[in-house]
């Protein structure tokens, strides 16, 4: 290990952008050249790639673990160059590098990610082995990878932003990886676009981020955290409400009574918008189930292991934003609750094999979102941990059963549905030992990994308090200050109890599936006719349930079988991990085993300092252990009950009760049609007016209608064009008739000048076609000189208040004459000394800089 | 009344009246006369005024060149020279407001040179001898204004290629475009079918040529 | 009336009427080849008044020199001129102005 | 290390590309593998050269710049376009030759440009008086901002011309002509920093583009053309007006007509003519970019226009708008524009951003849905440069690039099937990934740049426009809400571009006349490798491109904030003024006053000339 930082100092840790980019080069090579390679050496590459990558990590994991010691937590960087720069109005700069770190949170989750990565690899090997995408597949599975250490690693928030979506464009292009089928490429956009919308939030939260704290780095945003205690009014949006003055006096100043929260939960509640999109919580969730259209190496992959769980990856991450607010904290681990409970609920009535796997991972990762959402990171982080295995396992599984139910029924949708598989512990055993590990963590039972971790989610949910983050818990900003919100003190209990509802149905739905797959008889002989995974789509399907379908005709086909090596060597360590990385972290009754806990504890130290235990919740800890294991209990009883012993009677008669419950819980609470209805129509029909708008509103008010304005005036000009040469000359003609009638007409035009300060008034003629001119100064109504001559100035001098009527005589060439007459009068002086606005004698005074300037260049000289 | 008076009083009616002549004759013929006869009269005047040069250059261009070439072309279109029928009706009620319009310029001119009490003539004062001498005009061209006068010859040249050009019209081939409309023509262009039609030979096609020839 | 032929005035109206004349000409007739011969009309009483002022200032004979320049450039403008109306003729045969209105359309 | 190891560790990476260009193309012939691969070695050289380097801050930035350069880059291409004229017009080879030489040279020249650390102020300025009666110079210079668009073009032009040389087969010595006079054009209206000089440029690129609509076009193309031609007309004599006014009242102020864009920044007007002239430079690049609710001649006018047509007109003659707005909105009217930006930004986002996106989406041609999708695009630009701060104005820019880039390289696509089916309407297609696997690879791509996915080029001009919106102070209190609504766009970009992809490349083949539908041939991969290249080179080395305008953009706002700054000192004044000469490096090129004569001076001056020994 010494020789590992000794190698890679802390501050420039090269080895970081070898585990990133070792899956990139794979994925471009085979991306490239993946058709000429052959399937040899596109599997050998992929899967090197990862494999260094997880050695790498490994080593990175322990020289952590070397360099961490006592409090401190250690963060390895590298730098790979400076990205681009966010330049301010204020001149402030943020500099946005492309950078990697690694500290005790990101490289147990890069280990996760590399090594159940690399697993899911070797097992893909196999499960796609005949399929034409084969170089495809690989090279998407690369890029996964790769991006989801962009994601993990990413030392700022744009970095992991490349990450977050590099991510949800494979899982789009996985998801749709068999896109000759029109449900899957739709499903891959669904899950695209759901991400999207989280997304949105995400680059909110940077924004808003940005604003705040200046920085978008990790060690940038704690730093500036403490600005984020800022009230903002976020109503009215402007200054008020102008409609709102129709209302009563009352009503009004409710309407625009200017309403605050703080920075903080903004920032909370867009990275929780985010995360929901990415993590698949209410009510971004409907993505995720829809996603098991992909490969089931995928399924496990991404949908299970790894990609979900960044939204609780990123909140654990900006665990010390997160504390700040209480509120945001509460709306994390109500939704996260309410989504453990909801998909379970769905969870109920599925009979494919993956869509009970993909609601239970909703719901497994409503309980991390819980974890997170009451101020227990490590918990909510090492249920990603036990979740990830147990999952990965459980999925992979399904694989292996859905691969050999493939090979006899050769029907993708009917391959995966639980009514035609019972009994296959015979044929797959080690599947079976390994699904038993997975399901026995899931359900909760004792001394499994998952009994552990939701054990510490379900206490800290009832015993955790987010504090606030100001003491008084009042916010004053600028002469603003706000009451923050603060946790209610039923809400632990209310959490507790959905999250024990939710173990108990989980417990009950995971035994029913393990039931259903392995117990019992093979019903695959026959296959259920006129199976439909139901797509919401149609009612008189499967609106009946499932008592109708008529046993169909006996297939042909080879006997179930045990997948290959490569297939069931992944499934072997997984399960082994589910089964025992409880250890990690143990903490029920009297086991005290939590390694990750005081690993990650300098990585939470900051925010673990927000949140406290409430009173005596220690004592009661024995009762929850005790509840925990009523919940196994009950749940997965209740399912051997009914599913093993009864045979399915008790559930069948409970449908046949309540058949239109049992299709809307079936039809997964129809969501889906609510959202198609509302949400996509609304922006649909949004859409179409648009449309419309565009082609009659804009386009033709615009466009068509002034241009008609304009050919109806050049329709109505037209009648003057006749074609004619004649009739233009004639024009022409008339036109120089009129000019030359306006050279022959004199006329008199003279400018005045005035000065009434001094009287002196002076007059300048126009010059025209042989003008000459005659004047009657002194208003006596005789002409100065009777003879006309060129004289075209005249000046004369008034006394004040003086009169005077001046004429003027002017003849042509043509010997035509015109006269005009112009009054003077000279006011009595304004002894204000103001100058009136607009008197000549301001034409000078405006010109004076000019003046001044010449005046200093002579000085100059 | 000298002799001058009466060679002004004289040419100036001659002038005036081939000017009507020209105007008012039904046959483009006597219309091309009344032209000669207006030349004339203004290469007279010409000499009045110490033009001895233009007046020549006067009687040689207009009444050798530009009267005959009216002339010709009227010889060349025969009886369709003359006025349409029915031309002479349509363009009564035009030449009486024409002949109304002249007169009452004639009446407002002869307004304006009586009624101005103190209407001053301006005589001319006394002419160098060189003035409008071939010599002396000749000095010009050459000289000062030899710049515009090859211009000119230029532009005659121009004239009368231009003119070839135009008159030398194939009336068989006249090309009928697609569309009436200008931008149509200007857009869809026969361009792209000249193109087609004479692509330039290929060098296979060259060398075929040639050995065809040798 | 002695100054008779003698005083610029008397050209300059005499200009004036031929100009007129041939204006109305060009206006009133449809004949293309009278209304050419209008041109040539007004073309001559232009240079009249440039050779009367030219009469005027004995010290150069710029005047003429222009109007010498208009000569030629007439006797240009007549050949194009009747050439068009040939290619006229050819076309609507037919020397009427009134059929010359393409341009409208 | 000994000087030949040294040497080829030098070549190794251009010999590595050339390699990866010649081994990468399946199904080609040698000589196209070589092309490729030499292609690929340029592209690295490119980026090297771009690299930004420690010694790239001399002392004296002007020392080496050619002053001719621009002159050069704008001359080109036009003297190239009259040369072409007397090519024959039957020999279409060398008339493409000729041609793509022409644009190759010019692109290679361009390059030049780079060999400027583009600090603050005018580079590769020269000035030339023209018409000093009035004021007009031949005054050229490039910043930060402009030379990007230089070189966007330069860029994109050969690859538009490349590719309408491959689909189109008539009248070819018009389309070179057209070409190369549209692209001196284009490059002088970026280049030209006197008024007239820019307006000359700006009506003449209109020429060859409605000729290259209206000749080349599809079946409705003669109304597109007119219809391009009138809204940019109208935009075009008001902004003449606006122009013919400042300089008006420069002439009455400083006693001497200019036209000079350096001259007109001093003119402070009195309010109301203020907003006049704003509106009238405003409503012409409004239409050019175009902005709601003067969008509807893009979508017709790229529907007919030929696959060139469109990828110029989208890369860069869009750009123009964009540009004038930075240039002569935002630098002779800033108090106007500043003040008009929150209210122009709330178009921008709702008129460009969403509405754009959601009428994008709605379309059943891909090329009209493509325009629909580049009035969104440009409303992301416009919303960065009325948010007015660095990064988003820096973005802005960027994005400009990006636009090109992605846009470009959709039509050129979106081309291809066109060639192919002659049809683009999506429902014709479907599944065609099965069978053109390359194109849908390639095409996928370039939608993920389009929707600004990170790592491409689309992101980081979206994210550095939303990042400074969110910190603007010039859109006031309401910049927070507007940069969360401008990034709710990114959703719906999402939308209409996978819907499109979904529908054309996914799904089960169902049309047979897509079955045999041939991949991307040789010539369309080089046309669009070089942009694919740039998506990723932008998206992951942005920095090449932002250090090289970053001083350019802090100059405009610069010169944005001392514009808005004496439009406040103007208050309600009706009487126009000359604000202070500022000096230094943005006043380069300042026209001074003409020697005037001693008799025209005021008496006051001759007075004090005769006292001055």
């Amino acid at each position: 290990m010494q020789a590992i930082l000794a190698l890679f100092p802390a501050r420039d840790y090269t080895l970081l952008s070898l585990i990133v980019l070792l899956p990139l080069l794979g994925a471009a090579v085979n991306g490239v050249f993946g058709k000429r390679l052959g399937k040899e050496a596109v599997s050998l590459l992929a899967l090197s790639v990862i494999f260094i990558s997880f050695v790498l990590s490994v080593l990175t994991f322990f020289a952590l673990g070397h360099a961490q010691q006592g409090e401190t937590a250690a963060r390895f960087y590298w730098k790979g160059w400076e990205w681009f720069h966010l330049t301010q109005q204020n001149g402030n700069s943020t500099t946005l590098n492309v950078a990697f770190s690694v500290d005790a949170l990101s490289g147990t989750m890069a280990l996760i990610v590399t090594g159940v990565g690399f697993l899911i690899h070797l097992y893909s090997v196999s499960y796609m082995a005949e399929d034409p995408g084969f170089h495809r597949f690989l090279t998407y599975l690369n890029l996964f990878i790769f991006s989801m250490l962009v994601l993990i690693l990413g030392d700022s928030l744009p970095v992991l932003f490349v990450g977050w979506e590099g991510v949800g464009l494979c899982s789009y292009l996985l998801i749709g990886f068999w896109f000759e089928t029109e449900s899957n490429a739709a499903a891959g956009k669904k899950a695209f676009v759901t991400n999207r919308i989280g997304d949105f939030g995400l680059l909110v939260a940077m924004g808003l981020l940005l604003y705040y704290t200046g920085a978008l780095d990790w060690s940038g945003i704690e730093g500036g955290a403490k600005n984020l205690l800022t009230p903002v009014q976020v109503w009215p949006l402007g200054t008020h409400v102008p409609a709102a003055s129709l209302l009563p006096a009352g009503a009004e100043h409710w309407v625009n009574m200017p309403r605050y929260v703080s920075a903080a939960t903004l920032v909370g509640l867009a990275l929780f918008l985010g995360c929901a999109g990415k993590s698949a919580q209410l009510p971004l969730y409907v993505w995720l189930p829809d996603a098991m259209a992909g490969p089931t190496p995928v399924s496990a992959l991404i949908h299970a292991a790894t990609m979900v769980t960044a939204g609780v990856y990123l909140l654990c991450r900006l665990s010390f934003v997160m504390v700040l607010s209480p509120a945001a904290m509460a709306v994390v681990a109500f939704t996260g609750a309410l989504t453990a409970l909801f998909a379970a609920s769905i969870a109920f009535a599925q009979h494919d094999i993956k869509k009970v796997l993909a609601y239970s991972t909703v719901s497994q990762l409503g309980y991390m979102f819980l974890g997170v959402g009451v101020g227990a990171f490590t918990a909510g982080f090492f249920h990603v941990i036990t979740h990830a295995f147990f999952k990965a396992c459980m999925f992979l599984g399904a694989g292996s059963v859905i691969h050999a139910m493939h090979a006899r029924i050769h029907d993708t949708d009917a391959s995966q549905d639980m009514r035609n598989m019972g009994g296959l512990r015979k044929y797959m055993p080690i599947t079976f030992w390994t699904f038993a590990a997975s399901w026995a963590a899931i359900v909760g039972f004792p001394l499994s990994s998952g009994f552990f971790s939701k054990d510490e989610i379900l206490f800290k949910a009832y015993s955790s308090f987010v504090n606030s983050p100001v003491p008084g818990n009042t916010l004053t900003d600028g002469g603003i200050s706000m009451e923050l919100f603060t946790w209610p003190t039923w809400l632990g209990s209310a959490l507790y109890a959905m999250g024990l509802l939710t173990a108990v149905m989980t417990a009950f739905y995971m035994t029913r599936l393990f039931i259903g797959i392995f117990f019992g008889e093979f019903k695959g002989w026959k296959i259920v006719k006129g199976f439909k995974e139901a797509q919401g789509h149609d009612e008189a399907d499967h609106g009946h349930g499932h008592a109708h379908h008529d046993p169909g005709v006996r297939l042909e086909g080879p006997t179930p079988h045990e997948s290959p090596w490569q297939m069931v060597l992944p499934l072997a360590i997984l399960g082994a991990l589910a089964a025992f990385s409880g250890f990690f972290n143990a903490n029920a009754g009297p086991i005290h085993i939590t390694p990750l806990d005081s690993w990650l504890e300098p990585v939470f130290a900051k925010a673990s300092g927000a949140v406290s235990l409430v009173a005596e919740s220690e004592s009661k800890e024995p009762l929850f252990l005790g509840l925990a294991f009523a919940a196994f209990a009950v749940g997965s009883g209740v399912a051997y009950w009914v599913y093993a012993i009864q045979k399915g009677k008790p559930a069948q008669s409970l449908v046949n009760a309540a058949p239109g419950f049992h299709s809307l819980v079936f039809d997964k609470w129809r969501v889906d049609e609510f959202y198609d209805e509302y949400v996509i129509g609304a922006v649909d029909s949004l859409a179409e007016f648009f449309t419309w708008a565009d082609k009659w509103i804009v386009d033709f008010i615009l466009t068509r209608v002034s241009s008609f304005l304009i050919a109806a005036s050049g329709t109505a000009l037209r009648f003057m064009q006749t074609g004619r040469v004649q009739t233009y000359a004639a024009v022409m003609v008339l036109g120089l008739g009129g000019v030359g009638y306006f050279f022959v007409t004199p006329r008199v035009e003279a400018e005045t000048k005035s000065n009434d300060a001094s009287g002196a008034y002076s007059l300048s003629a126009a010059q025209g076609l042989g003008y000459s001119y005659r004047w009657d100064l002194n208003n006596d109504g005789k002409w100065d000189t009777e003879k006309f001559s060129s004289q075209t100035r005249a000046s004369l001098k008034l006394a004040v208040k003086e009169n005077r009527t001046v004429r003027l005589e002017v003849k042509n060439a043509f010997g035509r004459t015109a006269t005009r007459s112009f009054d003077f009068a000279r006011p009595q002086p304004d002894l204000s000394g103001a100058l009136s606005r607009g008197s000549p004698d301001q034409v000078p005074l405006r010109r004076m800089p000019n003046l001044r300037q010449l005046v200093k260049q002579g000085a100059a000289k | 009344m000298t002799v001058g008076n009466v060679f002004f009083a004289v040419a100036s009616v001659v002038a005036l009246l081939g000017a009507f002549m020209t105007i008012a004759s039904q046959s483009p013929v006597r219309s091309a006369v009344g032209l000669l006869i207006t030349i004339v009269g203004i290469a007279a005047l010409f000499l009045m005024l110490n033009a001895q040069f233009l007046a020549a250059i006067q009687l040689i261009v207009y009444a050798g060149a530009v009267v005959v070439l009216f002339v010709f072309v009227i010889m060349l279109l025969g009886p369709d020279a003359g006025d349409g029928e029915g031309t002479v009706a349509r363009a009564r009620v035009a030449r009486y407001g024409a002949g109304a319009f002249f007169a009452l310029l004639a009446a407002a001119a002869a307004h304006l040179v009586t009624r101005a009490p103190d209407a001053v003539f301006t005589p001319f004062g006394a002419v160098d001898p060189e003035h409008g001498s071939v010599e002396a005009i000749g000095r010009l061209l050459f000289g000062s204004d030899v710049v515009p006068f090859e211009l000119a010859t230029a532009l005659l040249i121009v004239a009368v290629v231009g003119a070839i050009a135009v008159a030398r019209g194939k009336p068989h081939v006249r090309r009928q475009s697609k569309s009436a409309s200008p931008t149509a023509r200007m857009f869809h262009g026969p361009l792209m079918a000249r193109d087609a039609q004479r692509p330039l030979p290929t060098k296979a096609e060259k060398a075929a040529k040639a050995a065809g020839g040798a | 009336m002695s100054s008779l032929g003698y005083v610029i005035e008397q050209y300059i109206m005499l200009s004036g009427a031929l100009f007129t004349l041939g204006c109305i000409g060009f206006l009133v007739r449809r004949n293309v080849l009278v209304q050419l011969m209008s041109i040539e009309l007004m073309l001559n009483s232009v240079n009249l008044t440039l050779v009367a002022y030219n009469r005027m200032h004995t010290g150069d004979l710029n005047g003429q020199v222009f109007a010498f320049f208009i000569i030629a450039v007439a006797a240009a403008e007549v050949a194009v001129g009747l050439a068009i109306v040939l290619a006229f003729y050819r076309l609507k045969s037919s020397v009427q102005s009134d059929e010359a209105d393409q341009l409208r359309h | 290390m000994n000087p030949v190891a040294s040497g080829l560790f030098q070549i190794a990476p251009y010999i590595l590309a050339f390699v990866v260009g010649v081994l990468v193309p399946r199904r080609q012939g040698a000589p196209e593998r070589v092309a490729i691969g030499i292609v690929a070695a340029l592209a690295l050289l490119l980026v090297r050269s771009l690299w930004p380097s420690e010694t790239a801050a001399v002392a004296d930035p002007n020392a080496h710049e050619w002053k001719y350069l621009l002159s050069v880059i704008v001359f080109l291409p036009i003297l190239g376009a009259i040369f072409v004229l007397f090519l024959p017009r039957q020999s279409p080879v060398i008339l493409k030759r000729v041609t793509f030489l022409i644009l190759g040279l010019d692109g290679l020249v361009s390059l030049d440009l780079l060999s400027s650390p583009m600090t603050r102020g005018w580079h590769f300025q020269h000035i030339v008086e023209w018409v000093p009666a009035f004021g007009i110079r031949y005054h050229v210079a490039v910043d930060g901002v402009s030379m990007w668009l230089i070189l966007l073009s330069t860029l994109t032009t050969p690859i538009a011309a490349y590719v309408s040389f491959g689909s189109l087969k008539t009248r070819i010595k018009d389309l070179c002509f057209a070409f190369l006079l549209l692209h001196g054009a284009m490059m002088g209206a970026f280049i030209s920093l006197d008024l007239f000089l820019f307006f000359v440029f700006w009506e003449l690129l209109l020429i060859p583009m409605i000729v290259m609509i209206g000749v080349w076009g599809g079946v409705e193309k003669v109304k597109a053309a007119y219809k391009f031609f009138i809204y940019t007309m109208v935009g075009s004599m008001l902004m003449l007006a606006a122009i013919l006014f400042m300089v008006w009242n420069y002439s009455k102020l400083a006693g001497y007509p200019s036209f000079d864009y350096l001259a007109l920044q001093r003119v402070v007007l009195p309010r109301t003519a203020a907003w006049l002239c704003f509106g009238g430079f405003f409503l012409a690049f409004a239409i050019k970019v175009p902005m709601f609710p003067f969008h509807t001649w893009l979508p017709d006018a790229h529907v007919q226009a030929p696959t060139g047509g469109s990828i110029i007109l989208a890369a860069v003659l869009l750009k123009l708008g964009a540009y004038g707005y930075i240039r002569f909105c935002m630098g002779l009217l800033g108090g106007v524009a500043w003040t008009a930006a929150a209210t122009l930004a709330g178009v921008a986002i709702g008129g460009g951003i969403v509405y754009g996106a959601l009428v994008a989406w709605k379309q059943d041609d891909v090329k009209r849905l493509v325009a629909y999708s580049s009035v969104a695009h440009m409303g992301f630009v416009m919303l960065g440069l009325f948010a007015g701060t660095q990064a988003a104005m820096e973005g802005a820019v960027l994005q400009m690039l990006n636009h090109g880039v992605s846009t470009g390289a959709l039509f050129l696509l979106v081309g291809v099937i066109y060639d192919r089916r002659h049809t683009r309407l999506v429902r014709e297609f479907g599944g065609i990934a099965k069978v053109m696997p390359i194109y849908a690879a390639l095409f996928v791509i370039v939608t993920m740049s389009s929707i600004g996915v990170p790592g491409t080029n689309g992101f980081v001009g979206e994210f550095m426009i939303v990042m400074g919106t969110f910190v603007s102070q010039t859109l006031g209190g309401q910049a927070r809400l507007q940069a969360g609504l401008a990034s709710a766009g990114v959703i719906l970009a999402a939308v209409y571009m996978l819907s499109v992809v979904q529908r054309v490349f996914f799904g089960p083949l169902s049309n047979p006349k897509n079955k045999h539908l041939r991949d991307l041939n040789v010539r369309e991969t080089i046309a669009v490798a070089p942009l694919i290249a740039l998506i990723f080179v932008i998206g992951l080395f942005p920095n090449l491109f932002l250090s090289r305008m970053g001083d350019g953009v802090s100059a405009v706002l610069e010169r944005y904030q001392d514009s808005r700054k004496s439009y406040q000192e103007q208050g309600d004044s009706d009487t126009a003024r000359l604000s202070e000469r500022r000096g230094g490096a943005l006043e380069l090129g300042y026209p001074e006053a003409p020697q005037k004569k001693t008799d025209t001076q005021p008496a006051q001056a001759q007075a004090l000339n005769a006292e001055a020994p």
